[in-house]
This record gives structure tokens, C-alpha cells and sequence, in this order.
């Protein structure tokens, strides 16, 4: 092999670098969410009352339950990253398949969340909704779509690790070369930590 | 993986053209990972949306000669739609960032590529995504957009137009944008040869850096706006609409924290390419280095904070309109420092005038008027007359085109023969050159008058009173468009028939001009070792 | 004369900030211009073969930051007591209600008159409050150098002090669609007693008769907009014979063709988005009026043959 | 050639198992809080308060950022929340500050 071919090849494996890279990326994310953030807080701070009244009728118990799924696939994936960093193939398969789950069942609940809304007619502009009062309105408005983008982000985050599993089977990741999975990790993190946020934001008003 | 097939092949004179990589033909071009490739690919593009803009624009200027006999006002109205979104989107947005940051940013650092090739690919193909939605979204649906560039709600929200589309178009491109950042910030971070330490970073580097950062910060947001208009329009979630307690106001501060933000992702990278070419052109170092890269960054951050200043006469409050125009006055402090640097460099120099340094003394002066301009609309008691009206598209044009877009012709001329290893002719080079400046002060400055007269933008027929300025400003177009086919023909006979460059003609000190003309793939044998700053004219000779 | 001139005491204000800034613009943008140009002909090569290396200097660095630092800090200043003047409704305004619509404007005096152009006594604070039916509109006066966006959901405010009679221009300056360039109006300053006169013999219109005619409310709720009495074309179908027409029409996907009768009419002003005509946008908006008022513009159409 | 991948080296398990367990046991705090104490105007405060920790820890452990030693690394994340600061100070510079109009 080429002696200058061979110097790129090390640069564009710079362990560092891909991580700065995604770093990076999660910066814009947070920004996407935070875009949101602003608009919530406008409207919250117009319509303290009705964010109120409006987040009553939220399950808190499943948001609660929600958070905590969340957390643990956090978990589950750090330690799967880990245990590919020390050679054990199996156990950071396992603990991936474990995140991915745990992530569906999130997504499950959300959507079992999002049913019974809309059966009781709670839905961007359903008649019962635009009977209420503008601000309940922009609550569920911004509930939707915030739950709606965060919970395409667990989607995406899914289907990445079913390829990082694939590549994990098919040794391409390994106890050498694991970026990738880290990466994903990185990003599986960032959609946790949005979740922490939403949480409170969306089930705790008091 | 990278492409392997021409490994052998590579011997150091075989230039980048030549080395095709392992694709041939066209592949060999959209699926490339070099991006010097990726640049060409990224200039044939924005050439050709900037030239369908200009036409619009041309056209705009036809209706102003005899209004309501030319076009019907929903075309009008399309045609500035679509001559915002082009030029602002896809053409001066990415311009020099994808054109001439892919190309020489790594050149200039001493690296062989970009940190992530095929992201930068995939930024080029988005980008392409993105144009060719925006292009679809005129010809499908109720028709072309008919909301400005600004997409303001309630009216997108209600118009029967294909907003949507042309909505999401623009925020693919803003993806693209985003990647674009996050790998020329991880390139200048991780990438640059030994040496190259944060003060001997070409000005130009500088620049693009600075640009990269406010890309990667602020574009999703406006992501997150479009997305929620997409949502508006098909589920009516209400976010934006005052019939269900949407803020309309709040829209404009979404917009505008992207987009005031936006224009200065247009100016920096020009003002990068101001501060290396002046330089070359006296044979002496930039006066103020560091106050430069400074205040690039500095423009960059208190550029983010000013974005109100779009909004003095919305209804916003008055405490906002005071804290935005104070805010909007700082940060023309640190462009004057710029510019207060750039003529101090020409001073006790030995000054070679050529294409390159004609264009950077017009971008000077129109910047100035651009920016000085700004100063006046930027104060809040004039701004109560003069927004909406056609002063703002006088201001903007001024800086955008006069400022970003002479910067971008300056990079052309400068840069010309070592992208293509051939030289255009100079002396045509600068009658062009003149022709365009007197056509676009005549054109830009009766669109100034025009606003302080009180015609507002956007309208497609106007009062009587406004005839006679109009007639001049259309008259200037004639005579800008002119210049402008002359200087694009004159640079399109050198690809093919102009004389061969030398390596480095213009006797420049950065590391681009070290190498062959055009360069060989992967720029350099060996990793360049750095020792001296990019203006350094004596280290130079010295080394023979 | 190539400016025109600002009239009322907001015109004088504004352009004073203006020429202050302005003259400093010029006088920078003439400086650098000036050591631009000078330099360059003065150091070219062939004068000037050796050029002499500077790295900077730090006092100057700090001069030019300085300087203008406090000429941008003078020029917000003024802006900014211009501005506060511009936001200072004085007491005793007389306040005006402003109704923007696609693509007109109509004035609610605090008697109850209706008006599509504004009437004003000179020498009169007026503050006109600002309300908008649909889309964001801009209320424009450039002979007075005040603007203000009417947005919907929210009343914005504006005032001024004619000092001088005339007729001046009002425009829309926010774009709001189609026929945003024609959204034009006038405000007429009137002397003192003229107006009077004309306000009390409005005023007995208006307690006079109640709903008031066809033509008026034709004005007043903005179909004039859209809607021709001549037969001329404008954005909706001209009023002039429409009674009887046969038109080609859309109903929930379905084309059919359909007679325009005097029931036609009233459903299609009370639910203008269920039926569409053929060459036409679908964008009529739905205006909220009494029966009688309907009653009475239908009776107006049903007239224009 | 891939040298430089295998001197990282992976954090133990029962770090993790402590944080995550860290973050169940906030996630209850924030939630009795909540629906428990009510504290009336403070309330959004605590909310935040706690989901900064939570987030803080998920930072440092989860995501590494503790133990990278590059200085941009330290540096991001404190940019990023100021620019999302100013931008929601500087939006309610107008919302907070809005005047009824009569
Ligand atoms: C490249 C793009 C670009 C750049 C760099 C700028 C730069 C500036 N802009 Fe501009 N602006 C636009 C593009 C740009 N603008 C666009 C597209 C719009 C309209 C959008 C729309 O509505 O469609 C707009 C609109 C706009 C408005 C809103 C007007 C309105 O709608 O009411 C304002 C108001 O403050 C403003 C101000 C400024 C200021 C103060 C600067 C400053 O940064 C300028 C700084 C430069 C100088 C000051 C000149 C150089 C210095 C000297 C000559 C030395 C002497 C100087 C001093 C003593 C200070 N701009
Ligand atoms: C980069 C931005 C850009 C450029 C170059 C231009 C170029 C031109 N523009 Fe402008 N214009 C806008 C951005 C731009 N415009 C925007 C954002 C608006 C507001 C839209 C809205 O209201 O929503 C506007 C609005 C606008 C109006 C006001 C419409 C109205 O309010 O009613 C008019 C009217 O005449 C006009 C005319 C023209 C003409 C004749 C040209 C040209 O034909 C002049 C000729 C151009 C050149 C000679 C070259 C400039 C070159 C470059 C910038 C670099 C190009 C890059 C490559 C070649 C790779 N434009
Ligand atoms: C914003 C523009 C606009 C305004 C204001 C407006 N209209 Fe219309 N009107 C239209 C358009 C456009 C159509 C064709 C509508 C369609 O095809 O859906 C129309 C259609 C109509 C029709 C049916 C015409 C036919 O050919 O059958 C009637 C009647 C009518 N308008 C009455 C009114 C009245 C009365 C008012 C005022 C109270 C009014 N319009 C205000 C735009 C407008
Ligand atoms: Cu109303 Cu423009
Ligand atoms: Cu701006």
C-alpha cells in the first residue's frame, strides 16, 4: 500500500475527530429541540394557567414510567459500548438488543399515550380541542409535536443500532474499531437527555 | 471505502482531474470523495442557480418598466419568492463555504482532505435534494410559493400555494448547511500540518471556521420553524396561527434567530477572502492579523444577538426594539475594524493591481454603503420609515451582492488558475470589472432613493410618483447584467482557450499556492511542515 | 426636487435622526474611500517597489475601535429619543380604530362612522389602533414617516399630528398577498371646522339609518377589494350582472354547473369555502356580518345588472 | 494502523449501574416534587434544577465528557446552553415585556 494512502487512511479513522464530529451534530440537535424550547416557554409564560389545567390530563404515571425505560436503555447501551471495548461480543449484543426494546417500548407507551387521547377527540385541530381555551390549545399543540419529534428521534436511534447490531454479528465492530457504536451511543444520550427535559415540562406543571 | 481503485496511480503531478479515483465518467464526479471534486461539483450548481436568480431578478425589473403589463401579480409575487429563496439558499448561503471552503480550506491547513469525506458528499447530495425539491415545489401543487423569502405567518399558513414543499426544500438545504459546519469545524480542529498553529491560520480559514460555528448553532432552528409551518399547514397544531392563540410575532423571532444570523454566514467567508487577496497584492503582511480573526469571531457571536432588528415595527415590545438597536450598532464595530485594517494594509505597501485586488477595493466601498446603510435602518426612529421599503432590498443588495458577492468574484479571479490551471484575460477581466460597478450603483442606488421616498417592497405596480427612479434602477440592471455576462464570459473563454497558469502567479504565501496548479489529488506528497505566518512575502522569496 | 418632503411633527422627527446619521455615513464612506484610493495610486509598484512590512499597531487598534464605538452609541441615542417620541401618544389623542383586511382598509371613528379613507382635523394628536382581520398588514404613511405592522391576533398602535392640509398616501408595506400593492388608501387632513361638519353629518347618517345601504357595506367590509360593480376583472368575480349567470363550480371535489341565484349568493357569503368558481383562487375569506347586514348586500348584488 | 482506538480504556460497570441508579432516584425527587409538595412559583425552578443534574450526569458519565481531555470538548456544551440563554432571554425581552394596547 501507498505510504500517503495509508497516512489518510489514519486520519480519517481519528478516533477524536469522529467524536468531535458528532459532538458537533448533537449541538445542532439540541438546537432543533431548543428552537421548541423557546416557542414553550413564550407560550407558557402567556398562558400560565392553561399550561397548567392542560397538563393535568396527561398520565403522569406514564411519563414517569417513560422517563425511567429511558433512562435504563441509557444504561444499557453505555455498558453495551463498554463491553465491546473489552472484548465481550456477546454481552454488548445482548445489552444493545436490551436498548432497542427498551426504546419500542417506549415508543409503545407513547403511542398507547397518544391513543387515548385522540379517542377522547384531543388532537391538533379537533373540534373538541379548538372548543378550548387558546392556551390548552398551544399546549397540546406543542405537546405533540415536541413528543412527536422527540419520539421520531427514538425511532431513528432504534433503527441505527439494529445496524450496529449487524455489524457487531458480522465482527465489523469489534473490540478495535467501535466508534460507530459509540457514536450512536452519543446520540441515543442527547434523546435521553431531551426526554429529562420534556418530562417535567410537559407532566409536572404545577 | 475511500477510493482505493487509483492507488497505484498516484504520482505527484497527475492533477485531480486526471486522477478519476475509482468511478469513471460522471460517477467519477457525484460519488467522489475528494473535495476539491466536491467543490467543482458544488460551483457548477450554485453557477447555475445564481444565473436562474439573476433572470428572475431581470425580470422583476422588466415589470417595474410598465407595471400590469407585463406579468400578473401572482407572477410578480412568485418571482420575488423564488428570487429570495434562491439567492438567499441556494446561492450566497453555500456559496463560498462549499465552493471555495471545500476546495482550499484543507489545502490551506496542509491536510489531504476533509475530516469526513463522505459526509461532505452527502452534504453535496442534500444540497442537490433540496434545490431539486425547491425547483419541484414550483411547478406542482397550487403553484409556485407566492410568501417572500421570509415564509411570514398567517399568511403561509393560508395562502393556496405550494409552501410546503418549498418549505421542506429549504429545510433539506439547511441540512446540508449543517454538515458542511460540522465537518470544516472538525477539519480546522483536527487536521492542520504540524505548525500550523491558530496564528498562522490563513485569514480565510479564519473566516470559514467562524461561519462553520454559527451553521452548525443556529440553522436548526430554523429547521424547527419550517417543519412546524409544514405541521401547521397539514395538521393545524396552532403554534403559529392567531385563531387558535398562535403568536405570529413569535414566528419572526424563530425566523430571524437563523436568519439575521444567516447574513453574516454570507459576509464572513467574503471578508475571509478580502483579508488573505489584499495581502498578496501589496506584498506585505495583513495590518492587524489577530484584530482580524478576532473580530470575524466577534462578528459571528454578537451577530447571533441582533436578530430583532428585522422586527422594530412588528408589535414587538419596546424594550426589545431598544435592546436589538443597540445591539444591531455593536456589532458594525467590529466590521469597522475590519474594514479599517484592510485600507491600512494598502498602506506603505507595494501594490500590484490586478482583477483580484479591483475586486476587493469594490467590495470595500459597497460594503461600506451596504453597511452604512444598515447603520441608518438599524437606528429606530428612521427604521419606522424606511422598513418594508425598497431601501431594505437597496441596503441588502448592497452588502449581499456589492459585499458577499463581489468577495465571491474576487475569490473567482484570485483563485481561477490554480482551481483550473489556466489564466483569463486580465485586461478584459477588469472592464467587466467597471461595467458592473457603475451599473450597480446606479441600479442599488435608486432602490435607496426609492425607500427613502417611501415606495414599499414587494409591490408589483406602483404610484406615479415612482416611475422616474424605477425606470433609472431598471436602466442600472441593464447595465450590472451586462458586466456580468462579460466577466462570466470572459472567465468561461480562459477555462478552455486561456493561456497555462503557473503554480503561483500571483506570488501568494499560503499553502495553496506551494503546490501544482491545478493540485494532484490528496494536495501534498508529504505533509507539509509550517514555519511562518500565510502573509509572510520575505520568508518566502528567502526559501527562493 | 428629488426628496419629498415629511409633513407632521413625526416627519420632522424622523428625518432629523436621519440627516445625523447620514452626514456621518457620508463623511466615513468618503475617508475610506478617499485613503483607499489614494493608497492605491500612491504605493502602486512602479512607485512604490518595496513594500514596508507592518504588523500592526495596537494604539490604533484601540482608536478605531473606540471612535466608532462612540459615533454608533451617539447615532442610537437619537434614534432612540426619536423613538420615544414616535411611542408617546400625548393626552387627549383622538383614537381611531384601523381594520385591515385583504386588501383594504376601514376606519371605526369613536361614533360609530365607518369609513374606508381616513379624515382627520390638522393640528389633532390622532392614535389610531390597529386590528387585523387575516394576514400581517403594515400601515404605511411616508409623507409622516410612520409605519406600523397590523398583526392579527393583537392591537398594535400609531400616532401622529398632521400640521399641514393636504391629501397624502397611505399603503400597506407588509406583504399580504396578492393585491398587497393596491391595498392603498388616503388620509385626508382636514381644517378644524371642515371636519366637525363632516363628522356630525356622518354621525346622523349613521343614526339615521340602520343596517345601511348595499354600496356602503360593499366598501366597509372590504368586498371592494376583490369585487368589481363595472364588470371589470379584480381577484373574485366582477358583482355587474351576476344575478342569473351560469358558472361552472366546484362542490367537495365534484364539477358542476351551477345557476347563481339569490340563495347562491347569501350561502356563498356565509360559507365562501365550500363551493369554488372555476377561475378563481379559492381565498375568499369568511367576513362575519348580521342577517340584516347580508340581507342588504345581497339586495345590492341582486341591483347590479 | 488502528493503534490509537485500543487505549481507550472502557469504564467499569458499576459506575454506570451508580449513575443510572443516581437518575432513577432524581427522577423520583423531581416527580414527589411535583405532585406531592406543589410548590406554587418555584416549582418550574426545581423542575429545571433537577433535570439539569440529571442531564449534567448523563453528560459527564454516560457521554464521556468527563474524562475527554481535548479542551473544545469542555467547552460546548456550556456555549450551547448560553446561546440557547440569550436567545430565550432575548425572545422574552419582547414577550415579558409587551404593553396592552387600549
Ligand atoms: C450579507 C448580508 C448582510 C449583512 C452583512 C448585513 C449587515 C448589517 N445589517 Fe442587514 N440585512 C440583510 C443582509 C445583511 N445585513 C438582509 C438580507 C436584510 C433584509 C431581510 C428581509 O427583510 O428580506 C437586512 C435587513 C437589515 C435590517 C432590518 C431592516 C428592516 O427590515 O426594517 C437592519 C436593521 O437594523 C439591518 C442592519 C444591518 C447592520 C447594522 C449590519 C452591520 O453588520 C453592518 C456593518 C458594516 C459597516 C458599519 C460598514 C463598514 C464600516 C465602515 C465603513 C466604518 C465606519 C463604521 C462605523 C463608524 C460604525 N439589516
Ligand atoms: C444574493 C442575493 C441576491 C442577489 C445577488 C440579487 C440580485 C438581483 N436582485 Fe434581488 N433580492 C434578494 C437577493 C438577491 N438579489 C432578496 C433576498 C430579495 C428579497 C425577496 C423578498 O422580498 O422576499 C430580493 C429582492 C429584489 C427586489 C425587490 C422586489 C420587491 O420588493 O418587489 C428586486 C427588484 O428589482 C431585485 C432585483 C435584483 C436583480 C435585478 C438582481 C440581479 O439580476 C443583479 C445581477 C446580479 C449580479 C450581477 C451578481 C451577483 C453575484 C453574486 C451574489 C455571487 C453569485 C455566485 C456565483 C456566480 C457562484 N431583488
Ligand atoms: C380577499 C378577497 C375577497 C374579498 C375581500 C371578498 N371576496 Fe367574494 N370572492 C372572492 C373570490 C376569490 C371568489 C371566488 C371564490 C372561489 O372560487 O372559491 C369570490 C366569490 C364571491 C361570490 C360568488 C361569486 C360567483 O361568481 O358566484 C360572492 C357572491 C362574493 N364573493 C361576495 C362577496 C362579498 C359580499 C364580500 C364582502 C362582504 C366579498 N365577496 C369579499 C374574493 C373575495
Ligand atoms: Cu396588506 Cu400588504
Ligand atoms: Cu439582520
Amino acid at each position: 500500500m501507498d505510504e500517503a494512502k495509508e497516512a489518510v487512511f489514519e486520519e480519517a479513522r481519528d478516533y477524536t475527530g469522529a467524536k468531535l464530529g458528532m459532538w458537533l451534530f448533537i449541538l445542532s440537535e439540541l438546537l432543533l429541540f431548543g428552537g421548541m424550547f423557546i416557542l414553550y416557554s413564550g407560550y407558557r409564560y402567556k398562558n400560565p394557567a392553561d399550561f397548567h389545567h392542560a397538563s393535568r390530563e396527561l398520565e403522569v404515571v406514564l411519563g414517569t414510567l417513560n422517563t425511567i425505560i429511558l433512562l435504563t436503555s441509557s444504561l444499557s447501551v453505555a455498558t453495551s459500548i463498554a463491553a465491546i471495548q473489552k472484548g465481550q461480543r456477546k454481552l454488548s449484543m445482548v445489552l444493545l438488543m436490551a436498548t432497542m426494546a427498551l426504546g419500542l417500548l417506549f415508543l409503545a407507551n407513547k403511542g398507547f399515550e397518544w391513543g387515548t387521547k385522540i379517542e377522547h377527540g384531543i388532537y391538533p385541530n379537533s373540534p373538541t380541542l379548538l372548543a378550548r381555551s387558546k392556551g390548552e390549545i398551544l399546549f397540546f399543540g406543542l405537546y405533540y409535536v415536541m413528543t412527536g419529534l422527540h419520539g421520531l428521534h427514538v425511532l431513528v436511534g432504534v433503527c441505527v443500532f439494529s445496524v450496529m447490531l449487524i455489524l457487531i454479528a458480522k465482527g465489523t465492530l469489534n473490540q478495535m474499531r467501535f466508534v460507530p457504536l459509540e457514536n450512536a451511543g452519543l446520540y441515543w444520550h442527547l434523546v435521553d437527555i431531551i426526554w429529562i427535559f420534556l418530562y417535567p415540562l410537559f407532566y409536572l406543571i404545577t | 471505502m475511500t477510493s482505493t481503485g487509483a492507488m497505484e496511480s498516484i504520482r505527484p503531478r497527475i492533477s485531480f482531474y486526471e486522477d478519476h479515483g475509482k468511478y469513471r465518467g460522471i460517477l467519477s464526479w457525484i460519488l467522489t470523495l475528494d473535495h476539491k471534486r466536491i467543490g467543482l461539483l458544488y460551483f457548477i450548481f450554485v453557477m447555475a442557480f445564481f444565473f436562474s436568480g439573476v433572470v428572475l431578478g431581470f425580470f422583476m425589473r422588466l415589470q417595474m418598466l410598465a407595471p400590469g403589463t407585463i406579468m400578473k401579480p401572482q407572477t410578480y409575487n412568485s418571482l420575488f419568492t423564488l428570487h429570495g429563496i434562491i439567492m438567499i439558499f441556494l446561492v450566497v448561503i453555500p456559496a463560498i463555504p462549499t465552493i471555495f471552503g471545500n476546495f482550499f480550506l484543507p489545502i490551506q491547513i496542509g491536510a489531504r482532505d476533509v475530516a469526513f469525506p463522505r459526509i461532505n458528499l452527502l452534504s453535496w447530495w442534500l444540497y442537490i435534494t433540496g434545490a431539486i425539491i425547491v425547483v419541484i415545489s414550483v411547478f406542482t401543487g397550487g403553484g409556485p410559493p407566492d410568501t417572500g423569502w421570509t415564509f411570514y405567518a398567517p399568511y403561509s399558513l393560508r395562502t393556496t400555494v405550494n409552501v410546503p414543499l418549498a418549505v421542506f426544500g429549504v429545510f433539506i438545504l439547511g441540512m446540508s448547511s449543517i454538515l458542511t459546519g460540522i465537518n470544516l469545524v472538525t477539519t480546522t480542529h483536527r487536521l492542520r500540518a504540524p505548525g500550523m498553529t491558530w496564528n498562522r491560520l490563513p485569514l480565510f480559514v479564519w473566516a470559514i471556521y467562524s461561519t462553520s460555528w454559527v451553521q452548525i448553532l443556529v440553522t436548526p432552528v430554523i429547521g424547527i420553524t419550517l417543519i412546524l409551518i409544514i405541521m401547521e399547514r397539514f395538521f393545524g397544531v396552532g403554534v403559529f396561527d392567531p385563531a387558535k392563540g398562535g403568536d405570529p410575532i413569535l414566528y419572526q423571532h424563530m425566523f430571524w434567530i437563523y436568519s439575521h444570523p444567516a447574513t453574516y454566514i454570507m459576509i464572513l467567508p467574503a471578508m475571509g477572502v478580502i483579508s488573505d487577496v489584499v495581502p498578496v497584492f501589496a506584498r506585505k503582511r495583513i495590518f492587524g492579523y489577530m484584530a482580524i480573526a478576532i473580530s470575524g469571531v466577534a462578528i459571528a457571536a454578537v451577530g447571533s444577538l441582533v436578530w430583532g432588528h428585522h422586527m422594530f415595527v412588528s408589535g414587538q415590545s419596546d424594550f426589545a426594539d431598544i435592546l436589538f438597536s443597540l445591539l444591531t450598532f455593536l456589532v458594525a464595530i467590529p466590521s469597522a475594524i475590519k474594514v479599517f485594517n484592510w485600507v491600512a494594509t494598502l498602506y506603505k505597501g507595494s501594490i500590484v493591481i490586478e482583477p483580484p485586488l479591483l475586486f476587493c477595493l469594490a467590495f470595500i466601498f459597497l460594503f461600506s454603503i451596504g453597511g452604512l446603510t444598515g447603520l441608518i435602518q438599524g437606528a429606530l426612529a428612521p427604521n419606522m420609515h424606511l422598513h418594508d421599503t425598497y431601501w431594505i432590498p437597496g441596503h441588502f443588495h448592497y452588502i449581499i451582492f456589492g459585499g458577499m458577492g463581489f468577495g465571491l468574484f474576487a475569490a473567482f479571479h484570485y483563485w481561477f488558475p490554480k482551481m483550473f490551471g489556466r489564466m483569463y484575460n486580465r485586461k478584459m477581466a477588469m472592464r467587466a470589472w467597471a461595467v458592473m460597478l457603475v451599473g450597480f450603483n446606479i441600479f442599488y442606488f435608486s432602490m435607496l432613493l426609492l425607500g427613502w421616498e417611501g415606495m414599499p417592497r414587494r409591490y408589483y405596480d406602483y404610484l406615479p410618483q415612482f416611475r422616474s427612479l424605477h425606470l433609472t434602477a431598471t436602466f442600472g440592471s441593464w447595465i450590472l447584467i451586462a458586466g456580468l455576462i462579460l466577466m462570466f464570459a470572459n472567465l468561461f473563454r480562459g477555462l478552455f482557450k486561456g493561456e497555462k497558469a503557473e503554480d503561483n502567479p500571483w506570488g501568494g504565501a499560503t499553502l495553496e499556492w506551494q503546490i501544482p496548479s491545478p493540485p494532484p489529488t490528496e494536495n501534498f506528497e508529504k505533509i507539509p511542515g509550517i514555519r511562518h505566518g500565510p502573509h509572510d512575502f520575505k520568508e518566502l522569496e528567502n526559501n527562493g | 426636487m428629488i426628496f419629498s418632503a415629511a409633513t407632521g411633527i413625526s416627519g420632522r422627527v424622523v428625518d432629523n435622526v436621519f440627516l445625523y446619521i447620514v452626514t456621518i455615513c457620508i463623511i466615513l464612506l468618503a475617508l475610506i474611500t478617499f485613503l483607499m484610493v489614494y493608497f492605491v495610486v500612491r504605493y502602486r509598484r512602479e512607485k512604490h517597489p518595496t513594500p514596508v512590512d507592518i504588523e500592526g499597531s495596537t494604539w490604533l487598534e484601540i482608536t478605531w475601535t473606540v471612535i466608532p464605538t462612540l459615533i454608533v452609541l451617539s447615532m442610537f441615542y437619537y434614534g432612540l429619543t426619536g423613538f420615544e417620541f414616535l411611542k408617546k401618544v400625548p393626552p387627549g389623542a383622538m383614537t381611531v380604530k384601523v381594520i385591515a383586511r385583504q386588501w383594504s382598509w376601514l376606519f371605526q371613528y369613536e361614533n360609530g362612522i365607518q369609513d374606508p379613507e381616513l379624515r382627520v382635523p390638522v393640528g389633532m394628536p390622532i392614535k389610531l389602533l390597529l386590528t387585523s382581520q387575516d394576514v400581517i398588514h403594515g400601515f404605511y404613511i411616508p409623507a409622516f414617516r410612520i409605519k406600523q405592522d397590523v398583526v392579527p391576533g393583537m392591537t398594535n398602535y400609531l400616532w401622529f399630528q398632521p400640521t399641514q392640509l393636504g391629501t397624502f398616501d397611505v399603503m400597506c408595506s407588509q406583504y399580504c398577498g396578492l393585491e398587497h400593492s393596491h391595498m392603498l388608501t388616503k388620509i385626508v387632513v382636514l381644517p378644524e371646522e371642515e371636519f366637525t361638519k363632516w363628522y356630525q353629518g356622518k354621525k346622523k347618517e349613521v343614526a339615521a339609518k340602520a343596517p345601511p345601504p348595499g354600496l356602503q357595506l360593499y366598501q366597509v367590509k372590504g368586498c371592494v377589494a376583490c369585487h368589481s360593480t363595472d364588470g371589470s376583472p379584480r381577484v373574485g368575480p366582477t358583482f355587474k350582472g351576476l344575478l342569473g349567470k351560469k358558472e361552472e363550480v366546484t362542490t367537495g371535489g365534484k364539477k358542476e354547473t351551477a345557476v347563481v341565484d339569490e340563495a347562491f349568493i347569501r350561502e356563498f357569503i356565509s360559507e365562501p369555502n365550500v363551493v369554488h368558481i372555476e377561475g378563481y383562487p379559492p381565498i375568499m375569506p369568511k367576513i362575519s356580518m348580521t342577517n340584516e347586514e347580508l340581507t342588504a348586500l345581497v339586495d345590492y348584488i341582486k341591483s347590479l345588472r | 494502523m488502528e493503534n490509537r482506538e485500543v487505549k481507550i480504556h472502557p469504564v467499569k460497570y458499576r459506575t454506570y449501574v451508580f449513575v443510572w441508579m443516581g437518575l432513577v432516584i432524581l427522577t423520583g425527587l423531581t416527580y414527589t416534587v411535583a405532585v406531592g409538595i406543589h410548590p406554587a412559583g418555584w416549582a418550574i425552578f426545581v423542575a429545571l434544577a433537577i433535570a439539569g443534574t440529571k442531564s449534567g450526569l448523563v453528560l459527564n458519565y454516560f457521554m464521556h465528557l468527563k474524562s475527554e481531555r481535548l479542551v473544545i470538548f469542555k467547552v460546548i456544551i456550556p456555549l450551547v446552553m448560553a446561546v440557547f440563554l440569550v436567545f430565550i432571554l432575548l425572545t422574552f425581552s419582547d414577550v415579558a415585556f409587551r404593553g396592552v394596547v387600549k
